[in-house]
């Protein structure tokens, strides 16, 4: 059988720097292709070239055996092959329904068929199980409806050849199932598919073929069944990963943070919790349970009431030069409209936060100095200093904003989806960061949608459900069943101790 | 004769309403005309939107075309004062034009409207010819000091008649703001018996917006500076456009031509030259009428 | 919901308060006369504005269309002059001049589109440019003076300002058609969306297989022709072109799509809240006329006072994108 | 790296472009009293320049600069005259003078300011708006005149524009610290960066604990303040104000900060590439007067077509940027 698009001996560089050496990969018909690789690897280099998004510098795209030269992303799609890439691509301004047939409109007598493309989107999203409005701009949905919206952009395509980066990224539990459900609909409906993700258990569950890339290389092929999550990682990092989580030994002090009855109009209601110094509190919830506002709350980003003060201090609520002051840092969940100037240098990016420490005339070479700090301790693969943060793959862009973060030395860190796109080697380097600065004393907050990560991190857990926190568990209380009762509603208590 | 080379520098408004307009055209046309028949003259035009980049043109004139004698129309007089005065202490021959400098005594020769007249033989006009509590609106142009002497002028001239002025307000010397304005005032005013318009440019636009109203029986019209369609239709007895008061911008050319003499004849150019306004009537509309002018 | 609704209406409002307003100063203003005055001299700058609207919606800007509109005047008046000798004072040589009209707006506009879209050189400086030369050329043209309709042709071409039915002339009739073209193209068809999604993010459009070169060209050449059809209905009106016609109409349409809600920095475009703009600029004009103020010198302060009065009722929208 | 090179080199090499024209066109040129005047006259708009470099890299536009120009003036002249009779014709009621004028214009910027980050209105209507108000305010004290210095001060004054060190004149000075201390500014301080993060993308630079509205209002009272030191060395050269003092000044202000390589939609500044734009269009004006053209009807497009080339050279960081 020949595969419906391959990749014969594909290299791509960027200036000088070679980021794929000669790859080879194929992908057939009614299956999924998984990729998998550390954060740089070139996974999303790979999908971009299939997609037609990027050329090959050396080698060829074969699509049924044939070679072929996509000039740009809208001629793949017009031969059958869709990407939905990591990068969010869709228009701020427009609806759900203008983004998924943007450039593909509908129309009637000349005039935009409104309620055919309306109703074909909300079938579609039907279909996701997701219950986006297919009338909301863009701009007002939240990241991961946004990932929803471009996941049902990319199955409105009739696609021979479905590639995917990091599609669950973003996505929780729930919206993960719905688009299993899809991958199984399409690969049963012959569509050749691949994706890649940093969740080892979903490639186990999805791929019939595994091809493991390190620094722009395959090192590994395999078909289901052949790895285990274990092996996949050791291939991945090439080194073996024990006990990705480190040891709760926590050491509180005094009370740091006290949040009392903030309301977030129209997302949190009175909510009110307290943080000690060394004490990693996790924030668990479903999308949209408020989780995100109430962060931002704490760090000043939304206008809100109630009372928060650090160290018994009462701080000014909505301003966020008064949180930072504070020792208040927010890592946000939204890296691309929020988190870096991606047009900006790394270094830019890195001191943003924290400019007055570099004196008042800008202290360049502190600066330099800085980002060699960060490069290293937060193992940021980048070809200078100097690119564009936008070009850094996904997951280097993550651990960029962790750095940007850390460097203004808060005194709490409220993390919002810490490790959203992060390679699991890099993931444990985290988690190990995560309680090194609960070591040193900082209270850390951490909002996270996968729950083992939460739970493997978390001394104490508040539970969030639409917009109220819904309840407390912590120490060896820390289950997945107690979190899910309380995120769905059903009173923990309730169940026989 | 005197066959040295001289270079002689114009500086002049840009073309930004009718008049201006025509006095553009003159200015050219004078030195074209002068540049043939004196080989020996050269001439710099330059024209500014604006003060301050009228005086970088003199400026410009003076450090790098080395002109011998510089005629100016100031944009305005207060910011040109100082600028020409650097000229003539450089020792060249000055000709003012139209808008006298702040400070005396520093042209050599001056040749000028006159705008005081300009605004009273129009107001005169009105006080003399308008049934008694006639009514009158007046279109001024662009807030300069030169409209303010007109309007001053002619309010002057109308004081103590029994006549009405209901309404002053900016046409800008344009005619699509005349028009705006007319039509406004048309909406405005059940009973207009006369329009100053104070010049032609704004006259037309007037015009239009009276027969768009179909007033036209109505109101008398008195433009000003003698654009040769409004002659032509005085000297045609036009019921509605009675008089016009000159103000030729045919001056420039004058200023021109004796500062072009100062270097070519051994005559002295040098004293004041007013160019009084008059009114033109159907009687002696035809000595005012140049069919081949631009405006 | 509610706060975007208040966004949208808020110009809306404004219209409205001014209303009141002109009527409260001076009753002459309801009159139909007075209304259809004002409503056809909004024609031209709303004309203009609508093509705005698109250009702006996709992200461009336009300074040259108050010196082009003077330019296709220009052209156009001496283009039935030449013509008035061969074929006649008649309906044909009108016509002709309006086709002049509108193919010399659409090239223009293609001149503009091409300088932004095939040079790849800035809107902003494109225009300004341009700008510069249209406004020379017909000064130029001009000599410095007034280019003049031959008066035969100007009898005959006058209606097409002053008459219409009743007091809706034929200026407030062609804008009323072209401000709902306006809207639907903007709504309802796949040049609205791509203008739009153009302006929101152009990479992602291009993405889309959306021809961000072209729907950029076209806005271009879209508000070309409009500023021809504005050129059509403004020459009868006085019969003439100089360099001073048509100074400063373009910062006068920047504002009008402005303050009817299109973002400057492009995105989502709204015609019917350009044609609110434009009336409300037309109605402060005319107002101050109609009222007695304290000194005319002020007029321009008055205006600049509604205009931002105007637009803080839209603010509202701007807190919620924020967050 | 080639390419963005290139870019950041566009507008240097149009301007040694116009100046090998220029002293090809007339030796005069060169000389230093041309170059000085051409210096001193690039003082006023390349002062106004740098202060919109960074309300333009913050994302804003100020379309009030020109009319805010005249009205400090008018004010720093009326102040001046008023003051003399009591503190006499010195250097005392100069200064008073001139703290007038600086606060003036830093209050001016800060209004435009206030109104753009507190009452959260689109800084181009808010500018507009004011535009028309100062200007209005400055013919209404004129009452449709001219303000004009007292000629005893004038006498003392003047030296603050025409003296100086040889023939680097005092406005020269004072625009190459303005111009060296505002490329540090943005390249090297705290301010500067955080006016590149708003613009680039003010969510992100929020998120960053860039307190945003606080930077933008800096931004405009920076300018403001820049506006009240240009007239600070306009009023010795002119000695009055009126209604038609600084029009257009903000269209020329803008065109040279864009031309100097600072974007439109903001993000990124360039101090010295407004210098260079700034000199690009004095020495348009100066060599246009140095030659003889066919019609000085056709300066406008003479400019318009130069303006459009200097850019062309900067299309291809478009280019790159793009992909
Ligand atoms: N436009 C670009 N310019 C320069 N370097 C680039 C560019 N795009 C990608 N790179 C580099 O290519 C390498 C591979 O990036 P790629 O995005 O393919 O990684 P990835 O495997 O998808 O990683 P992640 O898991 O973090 O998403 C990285 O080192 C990245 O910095
Ligand atoms: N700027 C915005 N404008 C309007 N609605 C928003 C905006 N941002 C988020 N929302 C909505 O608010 C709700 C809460 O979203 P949010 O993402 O903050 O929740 P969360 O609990 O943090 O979930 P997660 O972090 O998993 O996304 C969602 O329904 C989202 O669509
Ligand atoms: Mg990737
Ligand atoms: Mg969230």
């Amino acid at each position: 059988m020949t595969p419906v698009i391959a990749l014969k001996s594909v290299t791509r560089s960027f200036g000088a720097v070679e980021v794929l050496h000669g790859v080879d990969l194929a992908l057939n018909a009614g299956e999924v292709h998984a990729l998998i690789g550390e954060n740089g690897a070139g996974k999303s280099t790979i999908m971009k070239i299939l997609g037609g998004y990027l050329a090959p510098t050396t080698g060829q795209v074969l699509l049924d055996g044939r070679p072929v030269r996509f000039r740009n992303g809208p001629e793949a799609e017009a031969a059958g092959v869709v990407v939905i890439h990591q990068e969010f691509n869709l228009v701020p301004d427009l609806t759900v329904t203008g983004n998924i047939f943007l450039g593909r409109e509908r129309t009637r007598h000349l005039r935009l068929d409104h309620q055919a493309m309306r109703d074909a989107a909300a079938e579609l999203l039907a279909r996701l199980d997701s219950p986006i409005p297919v009338d909301a701009r863009i701009r007002d949905l939240s990241v991961p409806d946004r990932q929803m919206v471009e996941i049902a952009k990319a199955l409105s395509r009739d696609a021979r050849v479905l590639i995917m980066d990091e599609p669950s990224a973003a996505l929780t539990h729930r919206e993960v199932e719905a688009l299993y459900a899809q991958v199984d609909r399409l690969r049963a409906d012959g569509v050749a598919l691949m994706f890649c993700s940093h969740r080892l258990d979903e490639v186990v569950r999805l791929a019939d073929r595994i091809t493991v890339l390190r620094d722009g290389a395959v090192v590994r092929r395999a078909d289901r069944g052949e790895l285990t999550e274990d092996s996949m990682a050791t291939a991945m990092v090439g080194r073996e990963l024990t006990d990705i989580f480190p040891p709760k030994d926590t050491v509180t002090s005094d009370e740091l943070l006290s949040v009392q009855g903030l309301t977030v109009p129209g997302a949190v209601h009175d909510a009110s919790l307290r943080l000690a110094g060394g004490e990693v509190l996790g924030i668990a919830g479903l999308v949209g349970s408020g989780r995100t506002e109430l962060a931002e709350a704490i760090a000043g980003l939304r206008p809100a009431r109630g009372r928060i003060a650090v160290s018994g201090q009462q701080i000014r609520i909505g301003s966020t030069r008064a949180a930072a002051a504070a020792g208040i840092a927010y890592l946000t969940e939204d890296r691309k409209e929020a988190g870096l100037l991606l047009t900006k240098p790394l270094t830019q990016n890195l001191t943003l936060s924290a400019l007055d420490r570099f004196g008042f005339r800008i202290d360049r070479a502190r600066e330099a100095q800085a980002m060699k700090d960060a490069t290293r301790e937060f193992d940021i693969r980048a070809a200078s200093p100097d690119m564009p943060a936008g070009a850094l793959s996904g997951g280097n862009q993550q651990k960029l904003l962790l750095a940007k973060t850390m460097l203004t030395e808060p005194r709490i860190v409220l993390i919002d989806e810490p490790t959203r796109g992060i390679d699991v080697g890099t993931k444990q380097q985290i988690y190990q960061f995560v309680r090194q600065l609960a070591r040193q004393g900082r209270g850390v907050i951490v909002i996270s949608s996968e729950l083992p990560e939460v739970m493997g991190l978390a001394d104490r857990m508040l539970v969030m459900r639409q917009g109220r926190i819904a309840g407390e568990v912590s120490g060896a209380d820390i289950t997945e069943e107690a979190i899910v009762r309380l995120a769905m509603g059903l009173d923990a208590r309730m169940e026989p101790a | 004769q005197d066959a040295e080379r001289k270079i002689i520098g114009v500086a002049i408004p840009t073309a930004t309403h009718g008049f201006m307009g025509g006095l553009n055209w003159h200015a050219r046309d004078t030195i074209d005309r002068l540049g043939k028949v004196y080989p020996n003259l050269e001439f710099v035009l330059s024209t500014s939107g604006e003060a301050a980049k009228q005086v970088s043109d003199i400026e410009d004139m003076l450090a790098t075309r080395n002109i011998d004698a510089l005629v100016v129309l100031p944009f305005e007089s207060e910011p040109l004062t100082d600028p020409v005065k650097q000229v003539k202490a450089a020792g060249k021959f000055v000709t003012v034009v139209d808008r006298g400098l702040s400070e005396e005594g520093i042209e050599d020769l001056y040749v000028a409207g006159d705008n005081t007249a300009f605004g009273r033989v129009a107001g005169e006009y009105f006080r003399d010819n308008l049934e008694p509590g006639a009514k009158i609106v007046v279109l001024r142009g662009i807030p300069t000091t030169l409209d303010n002497e007109r309007v001053e002028a002619f309010q002057a001239a109308m004081e103590g008649s029994d006549k009405e002025i209901l309404d002053m307000q900016h046409g800008n010397w344009n005619r699509d703001d005349a028009f705006k304005v007319m039509q406004d005032y048309l909406a405005k005013y059940p009973q207009i018996d006369a329009v100053w318009a104070a010049d032609d440019d704004m006259a037309v636009g007037v015009l239009e917006a009276i027969a768009q109203a179909g007033r036209e029986g109505e109101m008398v019209v008195v433009g000003g500076a003698g654009m040769k369609d409004i002659v032509k239709r005085i000297m045609e007895n036009d019921p509605q456009l009675p008089v016009n008061v000159t103000y030729p911008p045919a001056l420039i050319s004058s200023a021109i031509e004796m500062t072009a003499l100062h270097f070519v004849s051994n005559a002295p150019m040098a004293g004041r030259y007013i160019i009084g306004s008059q009114l033109i009537t159907p009687e002696n509309a035809e000595q005012f009428y140049y069919p081949d002018s631009p405006f | 919901m509610k706060r975007i609704d208040l966004h949208l209406l808020g110009p809306l409002i404004a219209l409205i308060g001014l209303f009141i307003l002109g009527a409260l100063l001076n009753p002459a203003f309801l009159a139909p006369a007075n209304l259809s005055n004002v409503l056809a001299r909004s024609a031209f700058i709303g004309l203009i504005a609508v093509g705005m609207t698109f250009v702006i919606t996709q992200g461009g800007i336009d300074l040259s269309v108050g010196s082009m509109a003077a330019f296709i005047a220009g052209i156009t008046i001496m283009a039935m002059n030449a013509l008035a000798p061969i074929t006649g004072a008649n309906w044909g040589t009108i016509l002709l001049g309006m086709g002049v009209a509108l193919a010399g707006g659409a090239l223009a506009g293609y001149v503009n589109g091409a300088l932004v879209t095939k040079a790849r050189i800035e809107a902003f400086i494109v225009t300004l440019g341009t700008m510069g030369i249209f406004r020379s050329l017909v000064t130029w043209l001009a000599d410095g003076g007034t280019l003049s309709l031959d008066s035969g042709l100007r009898t005959l071409y006058r209606p097409v300002y002053f008459g219409g039915i009743g007091w809706i002339t034929w200026p407030i009739i062609v804008f009323a058609i072209v401000a709902v073209l306006g809207e639907w193209t903007m709504r309802h068809t796949r040049f609205g969306r791509h203008v739009e999604a153009t302006g929101s993010n152009d990479r992602v459009a291009r993405y889309s297989a959306v021809d961000v070169a072209r729907v950029r060209l076209q806005t271009y050449v879209l508000l070309g022709a409009l500023v021809g059809l504005a050129t059509i209905l403004y020459v009868p009106r006085l019969g003439s072109a100089s360099g001073s016609t048509g100074v400063l109409w373009e910062l006068e349409a920047i504002a009008a799509v402005i303050i009817g809600g299109t973002a400057l920095k492009g995105g989502t475009g709204r015609v019917w809240g350009t044609v609110v703009g434009v009336l409300i600029l037309s109605l402060i004009d005319n107002i101050l006329n109609l009222a007695d103020l304290v000194s005319p010198y002020l007029n321009g302060a008055i205006q600049g006072v509604i205009i931002v009065l105007a637009v803080v009722l839209q603010r509202e929208k701007r807190t919620a994108d924020e967050r």
